[in-house]
């Protein structure tokens, strides 16, 4: 009778709908393909850049500016006689670096909150997720612009502006997912048999939230590319001097017309980088679907 | 067709659902009299709930059905459900016929009064004006037995159990009076104390209607308890049928065999024993992975070479049936079409 | 329900209380002294220090504190240093700009998101459906200012239709209003759109796949009635929380589209008082954002009991 | 000289003034500007047509008096509309000249020091007594007339405590003021001093209503040709022409200053007919847009100095007078200049605009030459040497700075950038704490050698005791010598290598063609708009 059973609503058949990955689930989707590989080509460019770039980063050379692509300069040279195709290469690292940061600051934080409230049924996971609520009051931007005036514009300080302002979203994400393993046998079972709440953390919870965080990480790397944007556009973001997709796109702005390709090339570099993330999250959101149903 | 068309609530005759190139139903064929009960059996992913749906017009996006399904409720079964489009089937759906599904937690709307829920079937075929839909939307709250009718039609879902719900939605499904009912595990989801009740109920309902019921459960004891005659499903087709006590307690099909095995039908006091119960070995394949010829084949014991093409359809009490042979197709109508499909049925001398 | 809202409320008075102080304890450590801005290069110490005691930022910080908030619980938060305007009503003037822009880009994104999200997502199946996605994912990874500047380019510069920047009253000039308001409307609200058309989309997705919207359409409702009638409420949840979000990060984040625009805004307020270290205006701006953002997250939640009534009773 | 442009190889040249389309024809984008045919003897010329207001004005500019509006655009809203209290060069930009007045003024053309309200002064022969004859019948805007009172009154002001920035030391040689009679005023100075008159052409020159100064941040009161009308903040201010200015009335009736962050935007507005003026163009690069006749693009001459200081305080590695001398030949400035402001603008070797009549050429004193800053470093055991170059947000400083880390780098020095915001962080960081090697900020005030070089405690932490004595003799010497000494001073600078001198911005304006009476050259703190009028 066991097998009879069954999982309710569990077989495709049985639900009437259609068996779009089936019930195997785990099955590689467009998304995370295109994604993954947008992401790997923006990793793979970073690291290009640090054994080859045509020309030395950032340099001023004497040639004439504003070339359209060509043979000697691929992707064209800048208002200041810069290679673009060097800086598009030297700027990926930035992308990844604003990414790593803005994401690095959340998911350090924001994880160890969540799962701290999910597991703290008293004051303190009250606190935490107040503290939580007061910090979700100031937007990215607010904090971004702050932190600039604080500690003067770079791309460090942004992005740990910006990963500050991303805590709440992954202490929010990590705790309601951390609520729902607390909630599984073998939890109840391991706090049962007098298991360290550390130990529960580290052994039980954290792999089980690890899928939500890293489609979150991937969301939220998109977030900080474009804040990185945002904020070049604003003079609050990389200074002059390094290469940034945000910071060449805010540069090309005043010869959009005489020079459209300065403006475009760095914009779409970003509007790629941004959609493969994105696509990689959602993929990743699908491929994991089984898990974070219900949630 | 028959001369039993007259009474002939629901005709369904070489119904094939598929997803892609998956098929999932094949050349299932069965029908319904009026005021008879049906019950649909079959492990899960056997493809009972799709039978219902491919009746109701609601399979999902990317399924699509193929075959010949006639309704007589009001009107007499002139056209082929499947090929009406979806504008009459709109008409139908909760009228002619209506459907109970398996789970009464997620059936109704959150965020709608249940009052209204009910009403809502009376104004959407127009059957009864506002206040009319309303009043009789109380009445039908208090013929499923709910309690304090008045205020429980002004709440909302949550605030009702399990069992209330269910009762709400069979009021849904009984309020234009269908001429076919179909339950998919309408119990199943719900406390063993509650169980009964409701069936009493959607038999109740459905005598009182005259209507006819097909009722999908994997529950034996149910069928045993709510139905007339029995279909049995397995990978996606019909692999036996006959009466109720006549299948029950000579099953032909290995696969009826084996459930009828699985559980036991003495009762309550077997169901505490169910452990000790032998089960069919294997599980069930994947949709579109069963294996050609007899879909038990892959978990039969008595599987041999001949398995491997189609077994036909042998009417109970008839020898046996060489080769791959026709489906039951308009026999079914016939009210005596008790048979199975196999090579090697239970029962005979082997 | 009376008790929920209460609670609610009483968490927006303490979070608004622990963000002002920590709005305040920030502004102290900013570097860039007010008087020395002021005063400009060569300015002596003493002059320097003489008008710190003018703008009274030499008392204890407590004391500081303490004016602070009974200024703006007055609605007085009192004059600039160096513009000596008073704060109170520019920042009402700016944050009427801000919210009549942000409204116009929410409008608009709502107009065009919850639509093209349900049919992305009834037709998520359909070539259609994907290609929409597709465009709605292109559309979030564009930066808003790109757009911007190219929406000026095209239509302001090149074409000529419209201005490409500034700000009129609308009761002054309600064509002139019209016309300023429109590309700025659609750069903000492209991005916002296509995010939440995304929501949108998978919250219908979400819905389709209830039970209860197929018990509507065995009740005998067409699929585009059950879903109007029974799915777009139940859908509406997790789009109305997306909606405060998005409308608590427009607030601040109008503040790149008002530069691109040229747009008296509240965040070019906020950029222009940092610059000129008008601390009282910055942190009375940031505290208008964050009492903003906290009271939209609070109405969020009070429009929940509304639409859910699962959560009324608390009981889920 | 004046208003001549490095690159005046043109043909043509168009006069502001006189800007008939005739002229436009010829004009391209790199027109010099000098004043078609006249101007060229530079100082002494202009100085004998004392007498208007203006010696540009010419033919129909400010004489009729339409019911017209100008549209100006302008990049850095003022603070307030206090310049007595708040820094800055936005306020004097907008007020001087238009809404206060000074006893006397700069010619822009020729740079020479030409009567306003005093139509007349003279000096004793000691040159410790100042008597100007003040202009009758000039009243404020408020109603009240205009005496040698309150001439006195505002000056007094000046070295009062209600003054605060620190541009009131320019008049600290101010012994007494004296109103003698209702037009007579007397300014007794406590040591000659050639820089005085100069500087009652600045802000510290304006003339204030004994009334009207109790709310100078947001009201002005003046005897100009405009009043202070209306303060739309955040995007513009609004001037009303002047009923009852003693001059001529201006042609605009009402003038809005725009205001806008960036350039682009400033750009935009240009081309979609929002504005009328551009009155800075803060992207040379984008200039290519106004090209084709559709505008006229004036090019002139500032003082705004782009100076690359150099931290030479004790300890920091540029104390060493060999790396500074290095950094100076490393640069290549024409290619700088090319580079990052377009090529507009001109070179100077030191702290002295073509416009100042102690100007020479000290552009070849560190010719490029890399090979030879190379060996510098070499001699000084400087190779990879970490130099932090901290630089303001405004545009000409990120530019230049990029361009400036990419030499440098070339003969072999490390340089970092870190752009801090302007102007708090940068004042805090570079101006106040002198923790910067290197640092670009353009210095506009007129005349600011002496200020920017004279004291070792500046940022620019030069201010030698020979420098300081220098500009002593010049200031209380005669003209002759303070041409000789001021000459001596700015070569004293340069070749001490106390910073480098990247370029001299342009003046760029951009206007509708019809516009007439713009000023060329932008070398004083105010941007006239008495002159401007529409054919």
């Amino acid at each position: 009778m066991s097998e009879v059973q069954g999982a309710p609503a569990g077989g495709v058949a049985d639900t009437g709908r259609a068996p779009a990955g089936g019930s195997a689930g785990r099955r590689l989707n467009a998304s995370l393909v295109l994604g993954g590989a947008i992401v790997a080509a923006v990793v793979v460019l970073a690291l290009l850049s640090y054994v080859w770039t045509p020309y030395a980063p950032m340099r001023v050379l004497p040639v004439e500016p504003y070339q359209t692509p060509n043979a000697e300069h691929w992707l064209g040279t800048d208002r200041l006689r810069r290679d673009v195709l060097t800086q598009i290469l030297v700027g990926a690292r930035t992308t990844l670096f604003v990414g790593v940061v803005a994401v690095g600051v959340a998911a350090v934080v924001g994880v160890p909150l969540g799962i701290l409230a999910a597991m703290s049924p008293g004051w303190l996971g009250q606190l935490v997720m107040r503290g939580n609520d007061v910090l979700l009051a100031f937007p990215a931007l607010l904090l971004a612009i702050m932190f600039a005036a604080l500690y003067g514009g770079s791309t460090r300080v942004a992005m740990i502006a910006i990963g500050i302002a991303t805590i709440p979203a992954f202490a929010r994400i990590t705790r309601s997912g951390a609520l729902g393993v607390m909630r599984t046998e073998y939890v109840v079972a391991a706090r049962a048999a007098g298991r360290s709440p550390l130990g529960i953390a580290v052994r039980h919870v954290l792999p089980n939230v690890a899928g939500l965080v890293i489609v979150q990480a991937s969301v939220s790397f998109a977030i900080a590319i474009l804040a990185e944007a945002a904020l070049a556009y604003l003079g609050l973001g990389t200074p002059t001097g390094q290469a940034s997709w945000g910071r060449m796109l805010y540069e090309a702005q005043t010869t959009l017309r005489s020079a459209p390709h300065l403006a475009l090339i760095p914009g779409a570099a970003i509007a790629l980088s941004v959609l493969g993330f994105n696509l990689f999250g959602d993929g990743l959101r699908d491929w994991l679907d089984p898990r974070l149903e219900g949630r | 067709m028959s001369d039993t068309a007259g009474r002939t609530v629901l005709a369904v005759e070489g119904l094939d659902v598929g997803a892609g190139h998956t098929p999932l139903l094949h050349d299932v064929s069965f029908s319904i009299a009026r005021g008879e009960r049906v019950g649909l059996i079959g492990e899960s992913g056997s493809g009972k709930s799709l039978t219902a749906l491919a009746v109701m017009g609601l399979l999902g996006e990317g399924l699509h059905a193929r075959g010949d399904v006639r309704l007589s409720g009001r009107t007499p079964a002139t056209r082929n459900l499947l090929e009406v489009g979806e504008a009459e089937m709109a008409r139908l759906r909760g009228d002619a016929v209506s459907m109970v599904f398996q789970e009464p937690m997620t059936a109704l709307n959150p965020t709608m009064r249940v009052g209204a829920q009910v009403a809502e079937v009376m104004r959407i075929h127009g059957t009864r004006d506002r206040a009319g839909a309303r009043a009789r939307a109380v009445e039908l709250l208090d013929q499923v037995g709910l309690p304090d009718v008045a205020h429980l039609a002004r709440s909302y879902p949550h605030e009702l159990s399990g069992g209330q719900r269910q009762r709400v939605v069979l009021a849904i499904a009984l309020a234009n009076d269908p001429a076919l009912l179909i339950c998919d595990e309408p119990t199943t989801a719900l406390d063993v104390t509650v169980q009964a009740t409701v069936l009493d109920l959607v038999v109740r309902g459905v005598q009182e209607r005259d209507a006819a019921m097909l009722f999908i459960t994997h529950d034996l004891a149910v069928v045993a308890t709510v139905c007339e005659r029995v279909l049995v499903m397995y990978g996606g087709r019909v692999v036996e049928a006959g009466p109720v006590e006549q299948v029950f307690a000579d099953p032909r099909h290995r696969y009826t065999q084996g459930l009828i095995g699985a559980s036991d039908l003495t009762g309550e006091q077997g169901r505490r024993q169910r452990a000790a119960l032998p089960t069919i070995p294997g599980t069930v394949p994947a949709a579109g992975r069963f294996p050609s010829g007899c879909v038990f084949r892959s978990r039969c014991a008595h599987e041999t070479a001949e398995c491997a093409t189609q077994p036909g359809w042998t009417p109970r009490g008839a020898g046996r049936v060489e080769g791959p042979g026709r489906a039951p197709g308009g026999d079914t109508q016939d009210e005596g079409a008790a048979g199975y499909a196999c090579f090697h049925p239970a029962g005979d001398a082997a | 329900m009376v008790l929920r809202l209460l609670h609610r409320a009483m968490v927006f008075v303490l979070s608004v209380l622990a963000a002002s102080v920590l709005v305040f304890a920030f502004m102290r450590v900013l570097p860039g002294d007010p008087a020395r801005v002021a005063l400009g290069i060569n300015a002596s110490d003493e002059s320097v220090a003489a008008l710190r005691e003018q703008f009274g930022l030499d008392r204890p910080v407590v004391v500081q504190y303490l004016d602070w908030m009974r200024g703006m619980l007055t609605l007085d938060p009192g004059i600039e240093f160096i513009s000596k305007a008073a704060i109170g009503p520019q920042i009402a003037d700016r944050l009427q700009v801000t919210l009549i822009l942000v409204a116009a880009s929410m409008l608009l994104a709502v107009v065009v998101a919850v639509p093209v999200g349900i049919w992305m997502a009834v037709r998520h199946r359909h070539v259609d459906g994907v290609l929409m996605s597709a465009a709605s994912q292109v559309g979030v990874a564009i930066p808003a200012f790109l757009a911007g500047i190219v929406l000026i380019s095209v239509f302001a510069v090149r074409l000529g239709w419209v201005p490409s920047g500034g700000w009129v009253v609308p009761a002054q000039d309600p064509v002139g209003f019209l016309q300023r308001i429109v590309l700025p409307s659609i750069a903000l609200a492209g991005v916002q759109a296509a995010v939440l058309a995304r929501y949108v989309r998978s919250a219908v997705l979400d819905v389709l796949r209830e039970d209860y919207l197929r018990t509507a359409r065995a009740k005998g409702l067409r699929p585009v009635q059950a879903l109007w009638r029974h799915g777009l409420r139940n859908a509406a949840v997790p789009v109305v929380t997306v909606l405060g979000l998005q409308l608590a990060t427009l607030l601040v984040g109008a503040v790149v589209i008002e530069r691109v625009f040229v747009i008296p805004g509240l965040g070019s307020l906020l950029l222009d008082s940092v610059a000129q270290r008008e601390i009282l205006t910055v942190q009375t701006v940031v505290m208008v954002l964050v009492v903003a953002t906290l009271l939209i997250t609070f109405l969020v939640d009070a429009l929940y009991l509304v639409i859910d009534p699962r959560l009324r009773t608390g009981s889920r | 000289m004046m208003g001549r442009m490095r690159t005046s190889t043109t043909t043509r040249s168009l006069l502001a003034a006189v800007a008939a389309t005739a002229l436009l024809a010829g004009c391209n984008a790199g027109a010099g500007t000098s004043p078609d045919g006249t101007a060229d003897g530079g100082g002494a010329e202009g100085g004998s047509e004392a007498g208007g207001e203006s010696a540009g004005e010419t033919g129909g500019g400010a004489s009729g008096g339409s019911d017209e509006t100008v549209r100006v655009g302008l990049v850095a809203e003022p603070a307030s509309l206090d310049f007595t209290t708040t820094d800055g060069a936005a306020i004097p930009q907008l007020l001087l000249d238009n809404v206060y007045e000074t006893l006397v003024t700069v010619d822009q053309e020729t740079g020479e020091i030409v009567p306003a309200l005093a139509t007349d002064w003279e000096v004793s022969e000691d040159r410790l007594t100042y008597t100007f004859t003040l202009e009758e019948g000039v009243t404020f805007s408020d109603g009240s007339e205009f005496t040698a009172e309150d001439a006195a009154f505002s000056l007094e002001r000046v070295s009062s405590d209600a003054w605060t920035v620190s541009l009131k030391s320019q008049l600290d040689v101010v012994e007494s003021v004296e109103a003698v009679d209702d037009t007579t005023l007397e300014v007794t100075l406590s040591r000659p001093s050639n820089s005085f008159l100069y500087a009652l052409t600045t802000r510290v020159g304006a003339m204030f209503d004994t009334e009207g100064v109790d709310d100078l941040a947001e009201e002005a009161i003046g005897t100009g040709p405009y009043t202070f009308e209306a303060w739309d903040r955040g995007s513009q201010i609004t001037l009303e022409r002047n009923p009852d200015y003693h001059g001529d009335a201006p042609y605009f009736a009402t003038v809005e200053m725009r205001y806008f962050q960036d350039a682009n935007a400033l750009n935009n507005a240009m081309l979609t007919d929002a504005i009328d003026v551009v009155s800075t163009v803060q992207a040379p690069e984008s200039l290519a847009e106004f090209e084709g006749g559709d505008f006229q693009i004036i090019e002139g001459t500032t003082n705004g100095e782009v100076v690359l200081s150099m931290n030479q305080q004790e300890g920091n590695p540029l104390a060493d007078p060999a790396l500074r001398e290095a950094v100076r030949h490393a640069i290549d400035h024409q290619a700088l200049l090319d580079t990052c402001w377009a090529g507009r603008g001109e070179l100077i070797g030191s702290m002295v605009p073509p416009t100042d009549p102690w100007y020479e050429d000290r552009t070849g004193d560190f010719p490029f030459d890399p090979a030879r800053a190379e060996e510098l470093i070499a001699e000084a055991g400087a190779e990879g040497t970490e130099l932090r170059l901290r630089i303001p947000t405004l545009p000409y400083a990120v530019s230049c700075g990029t361009v400036v880390e990419s030499m440098l780098e070339e003969v072999g020095l490390e340089v970092t950038i870190d752009e801090l915001e302007f102007p708090a962080a940068w004042l805090e960081t570079v101006f106040t704490n002198k923790d910067f090697d290197m640092s670009i900020v353009a210095h506009v005030e007129p005349r600011d050698m002496a200020n920017v070089f004279g004291s070792p405690d500046y940022y620019t932490t030069y201010g030698t005791e020979e420098i300081q004595t220098l500009f002593e003799e010049a200031d209380t010497g005669t003209e002759e010598e303070q041409v000789a000494k001021l000459q001596e001073a700015a070569a004293l600078i340069s070749e001490d290598a106390a910073a480098d001198f990247l370029f001299l911005l342009p003046n760029l304006m951009v206007a509708d063609p019809d516009i007439t009476g713009l000023p060329t050259n932008a070398i004083t703190e105010s941007f006239d708009l008495g002159d401007l009028a529409r054919e």
